[in-house]
């Protein structure tokens, strides 16, 4: 089974990367960027006898592991 | 021989770089701004380490698409000598001007410690001064120093003698491929180095064996 | 967007802004009205234990701080030393306990970048940095993890400013387990003609917003660090700063180019309570008023509201008073390093603070009273009672390698390599002396034979036993690693960390602690030039261990003459300084009894300060005159320890023949004021014939293993093997 | 304009943090992991007549700075 996680920054946590990269998308003649905010993400291949399981199965390692749960939020997307 | 440190924000070593460059050439470098409008006709252009826009997005990615990375690509092409240290090397890779890519080393940790470097071509003006084989200390300091490369890339800068220095096996400290520390580009006058021979050219810094790549270079 | 600065202020609220009653009534009666919701945030951050010291005051102002070569002592950003030529070294010591706890990685990252801050903010370049840290036991479930984080942590934010991480502590133990100790340390150099200070001079001048902008971050963050830990842990989350080392480096280049300029009167870093504590210090010590303007503050989140930007404790800011005439040029800094700069404000004559936001007037208090006036206790202690002595009998014949070894592979005494190897300690291209050996050594950039050694230490044991004597020890173990690497003590910094000090025993050992602290400073010309106190380090009503940490700084004339803890020769002989007829005598509350035995018990060991001075600067005139090789302090594990980790630095061995007896008190005796050197066998008879301390020739170095009496032989390899396997096997491969 | 970009190694890439984060996996007892790769989520705002036009500058966005293309893809998606 595969799926995709995605973690982003909660609203509001400074996000030095995001401010970075619109500095530079700007030099770069991006004129029209309002903000950038980065994020991660993990393509996860599992075994799982079911895609509600799996979900779960994910869930479970983005607090345990995938995630700083103090700063962030995560995301699970079952892909097939 | 006249050389130029290039700083962009972020770069922290780039005083221990003037000073090897001072202490071995005898005259200080000029100190070039990245947003200063000209860059001086030197022989040899040094990029320092540290974390150039703080390593974000990718270590080196901000700088190297800063107009004076243009300037530099023009003046290597003319067959100035470059220098990219650290991050200097990750600067050179995301700009085109090396091949390959630094990835975060296996560890994923910093890693700050002394390792041995063996002269893997002793036939470039870098290495020149030191003799083919020759093993060196040198310190490392470097989140990502993972020297990543495609196969077709790999062999390639092998078979060219791209592969100026590499670890001893048993130092490598972050996992790169066939334990990459430094490759020049193909024609052999840019050269990316992980490892920080400025600090290492001095008896107060516990030994001198960095020094050669400067002196080669300088004198 | 509404904004109701005229809420009912209800005793839940004060409460809430961790304001006592009797506090509220003083600041009823201070301005003789109810304070606004913004008053009430300001009143709440510069009187919490964090600002205002309200609780140690009284006993802070006992410690010696003065010096023929201070030249500031506590009260300001960080201590200023002289150390000749001109040159001054500023540095200090605070810690980040709380949010360390919360959210390991940015709460040790933004306590370095804080702590980089005050230094720089006086106009000190800084070069170098340590950490203290205080872990858990190692088997608690949150143990790795914690460490995992802090270390990246100090390694982020260190590295990517470029300042050499040369010393620190690690250690574990359960009483930190819900509470763990991050205390970093940074020094800086500055021309004793060119330093700042945070007083504003003048009336009418534009005060000056520098640096990032103002989040939410940490709101309530500095009443928080003063709040004692309970279950609702998770609901106090969102406050977590996050640290950008990149903005930071920018500031203090940007910083020491604009002090180059003379634009800068007066200059703070907003640290904890950000924007309020900056401005009232500002007035207040320059005794003016300030008038601030939020609407011209830079925020990078919308709908800030006036409490949130006084009570934000965004990293990488600063607050300045300028020349007039020069904020033209100090904007063109501030833009050439892409930071962001504004004026938000001035000084004025009527000693108040005054605070408009939207053309409305937010706050407006006495200025001086806001500091001066905020409450001061004398809360009630009771001495510690010392424990019954260590009965000697009890303490068993062991096999003393075995015992060794298993000292050396111990979570508390084995190698911090795993550690300080993710921080960059060569940056700036001066260490002369990196982790791993007694002080971190530092050449003075510029200077032909100068250097500064640094070292931080505290043994929270003995402090527990006696925070008098573990006080003392503090102070003496780290002058003694100062004179170790050939360093005269110069001045010190402190890291005060208790618990609640509303329990009379905490307070008790609080004042304990800093009586030995001051006694210990005044007899070793050692004084405290700055520092810092975190109080209510508890969880769940247990305090942590008592840790009083001492940072103190060194200066070595000449580097050509800097003592190491690692063997020259073979065949050297190995004298023993300072140590009693027995050479080893005390074992309570040793690392042997601990570490080895799993006992807890005994009296901590008695500092006789007199010998200590006399022992210490008798080493430090040998390594001076160039008469002694390696040379190595004593501390925890003793004798036995202390000569296993110079073998091991040096992959050489020793063969110690003075001791015959397989008696634990002579091998791990931690008996103060005593060293380990090595010196020609001829230089060596000199010594022991002249000395005014004891001083016995115990061994010779040489071979490749280390013998300890009749204990059997441990090779060199054996001895690594234990000392640099444990923090690797337990940290494995933890990713967070 | 909201936009979402997703960069991933490319197949054949050394993915460090992937293993490490396997492995991590593995060890807190997540027994069906079979691979974990890492790539960075942007989510940027920006403003454009359309999304067309958005699209064709985030690409370019991408192509000179947010991926390094000699390791890795991308994939754009305008959100709102
Ligand atoms: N957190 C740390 N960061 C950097 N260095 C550390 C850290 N912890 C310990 N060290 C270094 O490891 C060595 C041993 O530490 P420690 O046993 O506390 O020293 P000592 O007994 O001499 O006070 C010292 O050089 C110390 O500076
Ligand atoms: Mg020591």
């Amino acid at each position: 089974m595969k799926a995709r996680v995605i973690v982003t920054l909660k609203n509001g946590v400074l996000d030095p990367q995001g401010q970075a990269i619109e500095g530079s998308l700007e030099g770069l003649g991006f004129s029209g960027v309002q903000s950038v905010r980065q994020g991660k993400v993990f393509d996860v291949e599992l075994s799982a006898p079911d895609s509600v399981s799996a979900k779960a199965e994910l869930e479970r390692m983005c607090e345990k592991l995938l995630a700083n749960t103090v700063i962030e939020n995560f995301a699970v997307e079952i892909i097939d | 021989m006249k050389s130029a440190v290039v700083v962009f924000p972020g770069l922290n070593r780039e005083r221990d770089m003037i000073a090897a460059l001072t202490k071995i050439g005898g005259t200080p470098p000029a100190l070039v701004w990245h947003k200063d409008a000209e860059l001086p006709e030197v022989d040899l252009i040094v990029i320092p380490g540290g974390f150039s826009y703080g390593d974000y997005l990718r270590c080196g990615a901000i700088a190297a698409r800063s107009p004076m990375m243009d300037v530099i690509r023009e003046r290597a092409e003319k067959g100035v000598r470059v220098l990219g240290v650290c991050n200097g090397f990750q600067i050179l890779t995301e700009a085109g001007l090396l091949p390959g890519a630094l990835m975060r080393n296996a560890s994923l940790k910093f890693v700050c410690r002394e390792v041995k470097l063996e002269v893997a071509n002793a036939n470039t003006p870098f290495s020149h001064r030191y003799a083919q084989g020759q093993v060196i200390r040198c310190p490392v300091a470097h989140h990502d120093g993972n020297y990543f490369a495609d196969a077709e890339t790999l062999a390639e800068i092998e078979g060219n003698g791209q592969v100026v220095f590499r670890y001893t096996p048993e130092t490598n400290p972050n996992g790169s491929l066939n334990h990459i520390a430094g490759i020049t580009n193909r024609q052999g006058n840019v050269l990316g180095l992980m490892p920080h021979p400025e600090n290492l050219i001095e008896p107060a810094h516990g030994g001198e064996d960095g020094k050669g790549i400067f002196a080669g270079l300088l004198n | 967007m509404t904004y109701d600065n005229h809420i009912d202020i209800t005793p839940d609220l004060v409460a809430g802004h961790g304001l006592k009653p009797d506090e509220y009534q003083k600041i009823l009666d201070l301005i003789g009205r109810v304070p606004t919701y913004t008053e009430l945030g300001i009143f709440s951050a510069m009187w919490n234990e964090h600002c205002s010291y309200k609780s140690s005051k009284k006993w802070l102002r006992t410690l010696p701080t003065k010096g023929k070569r201070v030249i500031q002592g506590p009260g300001e950003n960080a201590g200023v030393v002289d150390i000749g030529d001109g040159q001054a070294v500023i540095f200090k010591m605070e810690s980040h306990n709380h949010p360390s706890f919360i959210e390991p990685y940015q709460g040790a990252a933004t306590g370095v970048g804080g702590i980089l801050r005050d230094v720089f903010t006086m106009g000190a370049r800084p070069i170098a940095a340590m950490n203290a840290l205080r872990f858990g036991e190692p088997g608690h479930e949150k143990t790795r993890h914690l460490v995992s984080g802090v270390v990246a942590g100090v390694g982020g934010y260190g590295n990517s400013f470029g300042v050499p991480t040369v010393g620190g502590e690690v250690q574990f133990d359960a009483r930190y387990n819900g509470n763990i100790l991050v205390n970093a340390f940074a020094a800086g150099l500055a021309d004793t003609d060119k330093i700042f200070y945070s007083k504003a001079e003048g009336v009418g001048l534009p005060v000056v917003y520098l640096g990032a902008k103002t989040g939410r971050d940490g709101v309530g963050g500095a009443t928080m660090a003063s709040a004692e830990f309970g279950d609702d842990i998770e609901e106090k989350r969102p406050t977590v700063q996050v640290g950008d080392p990149f903005t930071e480096k920018r500031l203090l280049e940007a910083c020491l180019e604009l002090m180059g300029t003379g634009a800068v009167i007066a200059i703070q870093d907003m640290g904890a309570a950000g924007l309020t504590c900056s401005a009232v210090e500002m007035g207040a010590k320059g005794d003016l008023g300030i008038e601030l303007d939020l609407d011209a503050v830079p925020v990078r989140e919308e709908r800030m509201t006036p409490y949130e930007m006084m009570l934000s404790e965004s990293q990488e800011r600063m607050l300045m008073v300028l020349h007039p005439e020069k904020e033209a040029e100090a904007r063109k800094i501030f833009e050439k390093w892409e930071l962001d700069f504004a004026t938000v404000g001035k000084t004025t004559d009527d000693l108040r603070f005054r605070v408009f936001w939207q053309g409305e007037e937010v706050a407006n208090l006495p200025i001086k009273e806001l500091g001066d006036e905020a409450p001061e206790y004398d809360r009630p202690w009771i001495a510690p009672t010392p424990p019954a002595p260590l009965d000697p009998a009890s303490v068993p014949e062991t096999d003393i390698a075995e015992a060794l070894l298993k000292l050396l592979g111990s979570a508390n005494h084995s190698s911090r390599r795993w550690v300080y190897e993710q921080y960059d300690t060569l940056i700036q291209g001066n260490s002369l002396q990196t982790p791993g050996g007694d002080g971190g050594v530092v050449r003075v950039e510029g200077h032909p034979t100068k250097a500064l050694s640094f070292s931080s230490d505290v043994n929270p044991r003995y402090c527990e036993a006696d925070p008098y004597e573990g006080g003392k020890q503090a102070v003496a173990e780290c002058w003694r690693n100062l004179i170790a690497t050939g360093a005269e003590p110069l001045a010190a910094t402190d890291n005060l960390n208790f618990g609640n000090p509303e329990r009379p025993e905490i307070m008790g050992q609080i004042v304990h602690a800093i009586k030995g602290i001051g006694e210990a400073c005044s007899a070793l010309d050692f004084p405290i030039v700055s520092g810092n106190v975190s109080l209510y380090n508890e969880t769940n009503g247990r305090g942590i261990l008592p840790t009083p940490t001492i940072a103190g700084v060194g200066l070595i004339e000449d580097h050509a003459r800097m003592a190491r803890s690692r063997f020259t020769r073979a065949g050297d002989v190995i004298l023993l300084i300072g140590a009693p007829e027995e050479l080893g005598t005390h074992l309570g509350q040793s690392a042997y009894l601990r570490d080895v035995l799993g006992r807890r018990e005994g009296t901590a060991p008695h500092v006789d300060l007199e010998h200590e001075k006399k022992t210490g600067l008798y080493v430090l005139s040998l390594i001076r005159e160039g008469r002694v090789g390696a040379v190595h302090d004593l501390s925890d594990g003793g004798l036995a320890l202390s000569l296993a980790e110079t073998a091991i630095v040096s992959a050489q061995g020793a063969h110690i023949h003075a001791i015959s007896t397989q008696n634990a008190r002579a091998w791990f005796g931690e008996d103060q004021g005593r060293y380990i050197v090595t010196a020609t066998p001829e230089e060596a008879e000199r010594i022991v014939a002249t000395a005014p301390v004891p001083a016995v020739a115990i061994g010779t170095t040489g071979g490749d293993t280390l013998t300890l009496g009749s204990a059997k032989p441990i090779s060199i390899k054996d001895l690594r093997d234990a000392y640099e396997g444990w923090f690797p096997a337990f940290m494995g491969d933890t990713l967070n």
